[in-house]
């Protein structure tokens, strides 16, 4: 009965009417249902059922493991800008974030276990770890934040109206809320150090040299790029994700000068990430990978991937994005400030489809061709439950929980 | 098992590409004696289990002046900073300091896949399918080896069983060391044309190490700094430029290949 | 007071807490791993007592000697016999898995009529009542695939006795006749379509030897021999033997053909040479060469057994066709043995282990043992230049009903000797003649003849007898006429043939599954259904690399996946097993 | 092998310090129980919600702040500023009379009022009596249901002190007071419990009386007003009319649930 529904809404707020949301729902539901039958049949009948092969071992589920991750990366940023730095206007946002990066990190893990051959055998990393291998760092700290995440979304779940009326519940969210910034502290600190080794993991395949970099210490550059170009696009997404959720509920949801204020953070990081992405650019031309017998030119002789993708990475998705973002008067017109956040998301994709795809793509033995690869419906479809899946979760969530604190006073 | 702990050696080949002839032999032989299973009917060049694989290469001119000549691609074994070893999450690759083997655990294989992105030679192979052998041809199946399940990597190992074995016969007879010869990966034995030669680069009166130091020797992919452990031979400039430099000014004529 | 929440709470806390410190997840865990470590359902090899075991491959003319390492009486895998005279101690790929064949699908493993299963007795029965109702004038045949055996005397004996008997070949079952090859000597080898490089001869010898000769290959296709000889000469399809002509003329001073002037002087530098592959003209080359009965040349041996080509018998003769069919043999030239036969029920009895080949056509099929699975025999090697003999002990236990092709004619001959007794007898004879040395396999040693006490016993633990060469100058060049004749003559393309199809080397009719390693899942060799051009002529033909075409020639259709290689001559189109013909290809 | 323990370490430091966190919320949220600290925690974990609106520092209804939101949940008792705004009051010497009536709703000033619309009155017993004031009553006139305390049990400042349902709307009344409930009454009986005030004496800072209570209720008005959705339905109170008896009864379009949660301060 709707009165139970709106029971368990928030006071104050509009939202659909169960009619309308159960009709938003269910193309969702369809999408995720059908994915999860693609991913289950790469379960059951193994990974014949994907089209990678021995020369493409990775293929759209990394790309998408690395996308959303880098775009889940909001939810760190801003609860280190919340709690740590005490920017205290992101309070508008930071619950939605917590639950886009929820959103995001369960989905990339849940695609992942669908990515390895042996998914039963995903603790082995936990037993025996290689300590030495970016991968075995990103388990570990994904593993983790996924739990920081999960803690962080408890409070925002118990705050709900019905949830709220247990005094134990209320209790025990009051006195989480008061440890947040330890785990918004280990949820950087976690954060930065998979994200990072996510970047990691490519550049220290000196096996190829397009994707091989240098770097410090154990860590190649492209370590650190992640790391700021994730911190730029986690912003740029939550920026995107709440237009998008109040175009489609119809709603203001955050003071009108929130969103500017997320577009000048991710400006101001994406500023430093193009200068060093361009520096490590010019010395991996320059010496990285001449020095392994392999001279740069040729990785952009093999078409389509010529080296127009090189320019549109740094200068289309980077440098312009960056400079609308940096001048108040463009930021604060909605139109350039959406288009830039919107640069910067698909440019941290582009990024990532580089780093996964056309590396792999990419000859390494003189005598070798160039691989395409076209992902089978199967892989396809487990993408697209991962979409569903955050979709469901994120209107869920919407409904029924505050994930904008100031749309009750917007709404009246 | 021996009490006897063998002598310390660091096994490589030296593969005379002047003298293969791409008849497979060494694929088949290889394929027998490790338990490899046929291909499934979907199976193709890509997703095909093939520990050493013959690539034809070609001079480049079109007709009438072409010529060909054929590289076997097996593990190189890198002995430096090994590509596999070091990306595996959990330690399902492993280096034997005593034969500089690099050596994969298919029962801790989590299937990421990893190590084959990371291997420049594309020596390594994912099981796509559940093994299969047509009934009764199990029986065939080298004792020696255990067979590998789905979803896990495999790759060559210098034919691990027979370095077991050859190393029992030795111990039985308490000897530490194995005389040259007494342990041959089965690729080396098949070779009709007597084009690999295999033993212990360290023993400078081995001839693998003699082969390996002279001057009409190359490695592939030399300057990623991963030290591999094969060699290869000729004296046809075109083959060894084909063979050894990378990039694609140097294999023309190669057209994309699609999935 | 009763069961508040918090109690919940705080019980379900406790609980999970506490169960850490029970071994329950820690053993979940465990069977997880040990469950995902022995995957179900994948067979894991046996461990028995291991054996080695010697045997001679059967499956083509090589002969090669054969190491079975063996689990207990299952052999689990072959290997070359070092120091073989034949085979230098090596097998080829077919070879090397050859103990698979006896798994493969397709084979024939009961006496069949019509289809129908039935016994051996009644089978014979019904095949001699054939052979009793044959009229005057039509013959019966037997197509022997590799005569100059103890069998192939069998076959012999045993249509003697009819009214009109014809011990028949397929068409170049012995390329050199009454010659051997002195691979040994020779320093260059002419080679007219002779896949030299690609399991001719026994692979084995011919690589050991290849350091000391010149290959000069002339042939339309970019075959495997052709892109590694030290010259390709791509003469059109089926002027080889214009060529032949050409180089004579050369060596004669008489010509200025560019190529054969070339060749010539090749030839000339590097004596003594040899041209291979059949021709007459290939045949008066030699003559020229004079390597006939001369070292590193053609020398003569022993053991030949003439022969009827099956391709001059005359059509529409045969009443009564049995064919043997060997484990490793080429497919037979069907549409050439069925114009062989009389028009009206012919009666065919196909003596094979396989139900694809032949057997398809067959009236009635006697299913052959597989190689390893009989006793068999290996008659001279491929090339030899001297005879040779050797068994081919069995490894494998054959299933009952099946019958050896020797046995079965035995069996029709109402002979009640066995296939056995048969190879008893030649060793016997072989023993009686006192000529020759036998080469033992397990202790890689030859031995002469007259010091072997028991030579059956010695030849069935894998041996290979090499009788002893003939005196010099007893070669009769007329003999190497026997080489096999030229490729058909090249027809014109025209407007509806615009291309010419001509054969690639074929991959074997039947094999281990492994050979997927070379045809599948490497692309080392092209499958059967490759049809290679080159990239201009393929472009011009409106198709693409790695297109599905349908390819038409006079005599029928396939449907092929098109390959381009820039090394393939213009105008060709290159397919396996393939008549050279004229031909066209279309997008499918 | 440093870079394992480094390495693993860290990962082990991570994981303890998770554990210990919500561990500690865990154990702190008994030891809030224990110490009968919940009931303030619920209303401090509530108070944030609320639309700024419901928030207003009762010293903007005196005029002392042009706007100003109360950062301490309505308990002035915590409250500096609001202990020297007092201080500061000249002391008024004009007796006031014993009775305001505000749009129609009669407000005896000898009783102090909570923002959640209870009031508290100083028996001489020493107890103190606490029911709905006008506008709460009119409200949840004639309630379905009333949940009240047991007797002897114990209330806390803007606690829960007791319960009511109308038309669907489960309203909670924030208690005005802390003490220990010593007899209840009902709707019918004008009052609902006598409470003994703990420390004997009823601590009232935190409470509204005399000049707040006009400028209080002209704000409730407006909120109930908006709330109520809306102006052209009848009966009005925009111009200061007085509203009838059960509202609830006269606004049957009106959405309850919200209009309680808006005047009784429900998140």
């Amino acid at each position: 009965m709707p009165n139970a529904d709106t029971q368990l809404m928030p006071r104050g707020v509009r939202r659909s009417t169960p009619r309308q949301f159960l009709l938003w729902i269910l193309p969702w539901a369809a999408l995720l249902a059908f994915g999860v039958y693609g991913a289950g049949l790469c379960l059951v009948k193994g990974l014949n059922q994907t089209h990678m092969d021995n020369r493409f071992a990775f293929g759209l589920w990394i790309f998408l493991d690395l996308t959303v991750i880098a775009l889940g990366a909001g939810a760190f940023f801003t609860g280190f800008l919340l709690y740590i730095l005490k920017k205290s206007e992101l309070k508008a946002v930071i619950n939605s974030a917590v639950v886009i990066g929820f959103i995001c990190y369960s989905g990339a893990v849940a695609a992942l276990l669908v990515d390895v051959g042996q998914p039963a055998r995903f603790w082995f990393t936990f037993w025996h770890p290689n300590v030495h291998s970016m991968l075995t760092e990103v388990t570990f700290c994904i593993s983790c934040y996924l739990t920081v995440l999960f803690i962080e979304y408890i409070p925002i779940v118990l705050k709900n109206r019905k949830l709220r009326q247990i005094p134990s519940f209320l209790v025990f969210e009051f006195e989480l809320h008061k440890l947040m910034p330890v785990l918004a502290g280990v949820g950087t600190f976690l954060s930065f150090f998979h994200q990072g080794s996510l970047g990691g993991l490519y550049g220290v395949l000196r096996g190829r040299p397009f994707a091989f970099r240098e770097g410090f210490a154990i860590w190649p550059s492209t370590f650190f790029l992640f790391i700021l170009s994730a911190a730029a696009a986690g912003p740029a997404f939550i920026l995107l994700t709440t237009w998008l959720v109040s175009k489609v509920s119809g709603k203001q949801l955050v003071r009108p000068e929130v969103l500017p204020m997320l577009g000048r953070i991710s400006g101001v990081l994406l500023v430093p990430y193009i200068l060093l992405k361009s520096i490590d650019t010019l010395v991996w031309i320059d010496s990285t990978s001449p020095a392994r017998g392999f001279a740069a030119y040729q990785y952009y002789a093999w078409k389509p991937f010529g080296a127009w993708i090189l320019f549109a990475e740094i200068v289309v998705f980077g440098l312009a994005p960056a400079l609308i973002l940096l001048r108040r008067r463009l930021r604060e017109s909605p139109a350039w400030l959406l288009s830039a956040a919107t640069l910067v998301c698909l440019g941290i994709a582009l990024n990532r489809f580089v780093l996964t795809i056309q590396t792999l793509a990419l000859p390494t033995l003189p005598f070798d061709p160039f691989m395409s690869y076209l992902p089978s419906w199967q892989e396809t479809a487990t993408f697209l439950a991962v979409v569903a899946y955050g979709v469901l979760l994120y209107s869920f969530s919407f409904r029924y929980l505050t994930l904008f604190p100031q749309e009750k006073d917007l709404s009246c | 098992m021996a009490a006897i702990t063998p002598k310390p050696a660091r096994y490589g080949m030296a593969i005379d590409l002047d003298r293969c002839t791409g008849c497979g032999a060494c694929m088949i032989a290889c394929a027998a004696e490790n338990n490899v299973p046929p291909a499934r009917p979907e199976a193709t060049p890509r997703t095909g289990i093939t520990w050493m694989r013959v690539y034809q290469i070609s001079n480049g001119a079109p007709f009438p002046d072409s010529r060909a000549a054929f590289v076997p691609i097996l593990c190189q074994q890198c002995g430096k900073e090994t590509p596999c070893a070091a990306v595996c999450p959990q330690e399902a690759v492993e280096t034997d300091p005593a034969t500089g083997i690099v050596d994969q655990m298919p029962q801790r294989c989590l299937g990421c896949r990893y190590c084959m992105a990371a291997c420049p030679y594309h020596a390594r192979y994912f099981n796509w399918w559940d093994p299969q052998w047509p009934a009764g041809m199990e029986k065939t199946l080298n004792p020696d080896v255990a067979t590998r399940m789905r979803g896990v990597v495999e790759k060559c190992n210098f034919c691990h069983g027979r370095l077991h074995a050859a190393r029992a016969r030795a111990a039985a007879e308490g000897r530490r060391e194995l005389h040259p010869g007494e342990y041959l990966p089965a690729c080396v034995e098949a070779c009709p044309a007597a084009a690999i030669v295999f033993g212990d680069l360290d023993d400078p009166a081995s001839e693998v190490a003699r082969l390996a130091r002279d001057g009409q020797s190359f490695r592939i992919l030399e300057r990623l700094g991963t030290e591999p452990k094969i060699y290869y031979r000729t004296t046809r400039p075109w083959v060894r430029k084909a063979a050894a430099q990378p990039g694609p000014a140097s294999a023309p004529g190669k057209e994309p290949v699609h999935a | 007071m009763g069961f508040t929440r918090r109690d919940l709470l705080t019980f379900t806390g406790g609980t999970t807490a506490g169960l850490l410190f029970t071994p329950v997840p820690w053993g979940l865990l465990r069977d997880t791993a040990v469950l995902s470590e022995n995957w179900p359902g994948i067979p894991q090899p046996l461990h028995g007592e291991i054996r080695t075991r010697y045997t001679t491959c059967t499956l083509c003319p090589a002969g090669c000697g054969v190491r079975a390492r063996c689990d207990g009486d299952q052999p689990v895998g072959l290997a070359g016999v070092p120091g073989h005279p034949a085979s230098r101690g090596v097998l080829c790929p077919a070879g090397l898995v050859g103990h698979h064949l006896a798994f493969c699908r397709d084979r024939a493993t009961e006496p069949l009529a019509h289809g129908k299963p039935v016994a051996i007795e009644s089978a014979a029965a019904a095949v001699s009542a054939a052979i009793a109702a044959c009229g005057a004038r039509e013959a019966v045949a037997i197509l022997d695939p590799r005569p100059g055996r103890a069998a192939s005397l069998v076959y012999r004996r045993f249509l003697a006795e009819l009214p009109k008997g014809v011990h028949c070949a397929p068409p170049d079952s012995q390329p050199n006749g009454p010659f051997g090859i002195d691979l040994e000597n020779t320093r260059a080898i002419l080679s007219f379509g002779a896949p030299v490089l690609d399991g001719w001869l026994s692979p084995g010898r011919v690589l050991a030897n290849r350091s000391h000769f010149q290959l000069i290959q002339v042939e339309p296709a970019y075959s495997r021999t052709a892109s590694l000889a030290d010259l390709w000469v791509p003469v059109l399809p089926g002027s080889e033997d214009e060529f032949a002509t050409a180089v004579v003329r050369a060596l004669q001073g008489e010509t200025t053909d560019a190529h054969a002037m070339d060749v010539a002087r090749t030839l000339l530098r590097n004596k003594p040479a040899i041209a291979v592959g059949g021709g007459p003209a290939v045949a008066r080359l030699n003559a020229v060469l004079g390597s006939i009965g001369r070292p590193g040349g053609f020398l003569p041996r022993r053991d030949f057994t003439p022969v009827t080509d099956i391709a001059s018998v005359p059509d529409g003769s045969i009443r009564v066709l049995l064919i043997e069919e060997t484990a490793g043999g080429d497919p037979l030239p069907w549409d050439l043995l069925r114009r062989k036969l009389v028009p009206q029920d012919p009666v065919l009895v196909a003596l094979t282990p396989w139900l694809d080949g032949c057997a398809q056509h067959a009236d009635y099929v006697i299913p052959a043992p597989m190689y390893l699975e009989s006793l068999d025999e290996a008659p001279t090697p491929a090339g030899s230049t001297v005879a040779g003999f050797s068994l081919s002990p069995a490894l494998l236990t054959a299933p009952p009903k099946l019958a050896a092709p020797a046995g079965f004619v035995l069996r029709l001959a109402h002979d009640s000797a066995t296939y056995p007794d048969i190879l008893k007898r030649r060793v016997a004879a072989i023993k009686k003649g006192g000529r020759g040395a036998v080469f033992t396999y397990p202790d890689a040693k030859s031995t002469r003849v007259s010091d072997i006490a028991d030579l059956w016993k010695s030849m069935l633990g894998g041996a290979l007898w090499l009788d002893d060469p003939l005196p010099a100058g007893t070669a009769r060049g007329a003999d190497l006429q026997v080489c096999a004749g030229p490729p058909g003559p090249a027809l014109p393309p025209n407007r509806e043939y615009p291309l010419v199809l001509i054969a690639a080397s074929a991959p074997p009719p039947h094999g281990s599954p492994l050979m997927s390693k070379l045809y599948r899942e490497s692309g080392l060799r092209r499958p059967a259904n490759a049809a290679t051009v080159h990239p201009k002529t393929g472009r011009d033909q409106g198709l693409a690399d790695g297109d599905r075409a349908i390819v038409t020639s006079r005599a029928a259709t396939f449907p092929v996946q098109v390959v381009f290689d820039p090394a393939v001559m213009p105008g060709v189109i290159e397919m396996a097993g393939q008549a050279v013909s004229p031909a066209s290809i279309r997008r499918a | 092998m440093l870079s394992h323990i480094i390495f693993l370490g860290l990962f082990y430091t991570v994981l303890a310090v998770l554990s210990t966190t919500v561990a500690l919320s865990l154990y702190r949220a008994g030891q809030d129980f224990r110490a009968r600290r919940a009931e303030a925690i619920c209303w401090h974990a509530t108070f944030p919600d609320l639309p700024a609106r419901d928030r207003l520092c009762r010293h903007e209804f005196t005029g002392e702040f042009s706007h100003r939101l109360c950062d301490k949940a309505f308990d002035c008792r915590e409250c500096q500023q609001h202990a020297a705004l007092v201080a500061r009051r000249p002391p008024d010497a004009a007796p006031t009379p014993r009775e305001a009536d505000v749009f129609g709703l009669e407000f005896p000033l000898d009783r102090l009022y909570h923002r959640g619309h209870a009031w508290a009155h100083p028996e001489p017993d020493g107890t103190v009596t606490v029911g709905l004031d006008a506008l709460g009553a009119r409200l949840v006139a004639e309630p379905e249901a009333v949940v009240l305390p047991a007797i002897g049990s114990h209330i806390q400042t803007n606690g829960a002190a007791w319960h009511v349902n109308k038309r669907g709307a489960h309203v909670r009344i924030l208690s005005p007071l802390d003490g220990q409930v010593v007899a209840t009454g009902g709707p019918q009986d004008g009052w609902y419990l006598k409470v003994k005030p703990d420390g004997g004496r009823l601590d009232a800072r935190h409470l509204l009386r005399g000049p707040e209570i006009r400028p209080w209720i002209a704000h409730e008005m407006e909120r109930l007003q908006a709330s109520l959705g809306p102006a052209d339905q009848a009966p009005t109170m925009a111009d200061g009319g007085v509203p009838v008896n059960d509202i609830a009864a006269a606004y049957p379009e009106a959405d309850w649930d919200a209009v309680c949660a808006e005047i009784f301060l429900l998140p």
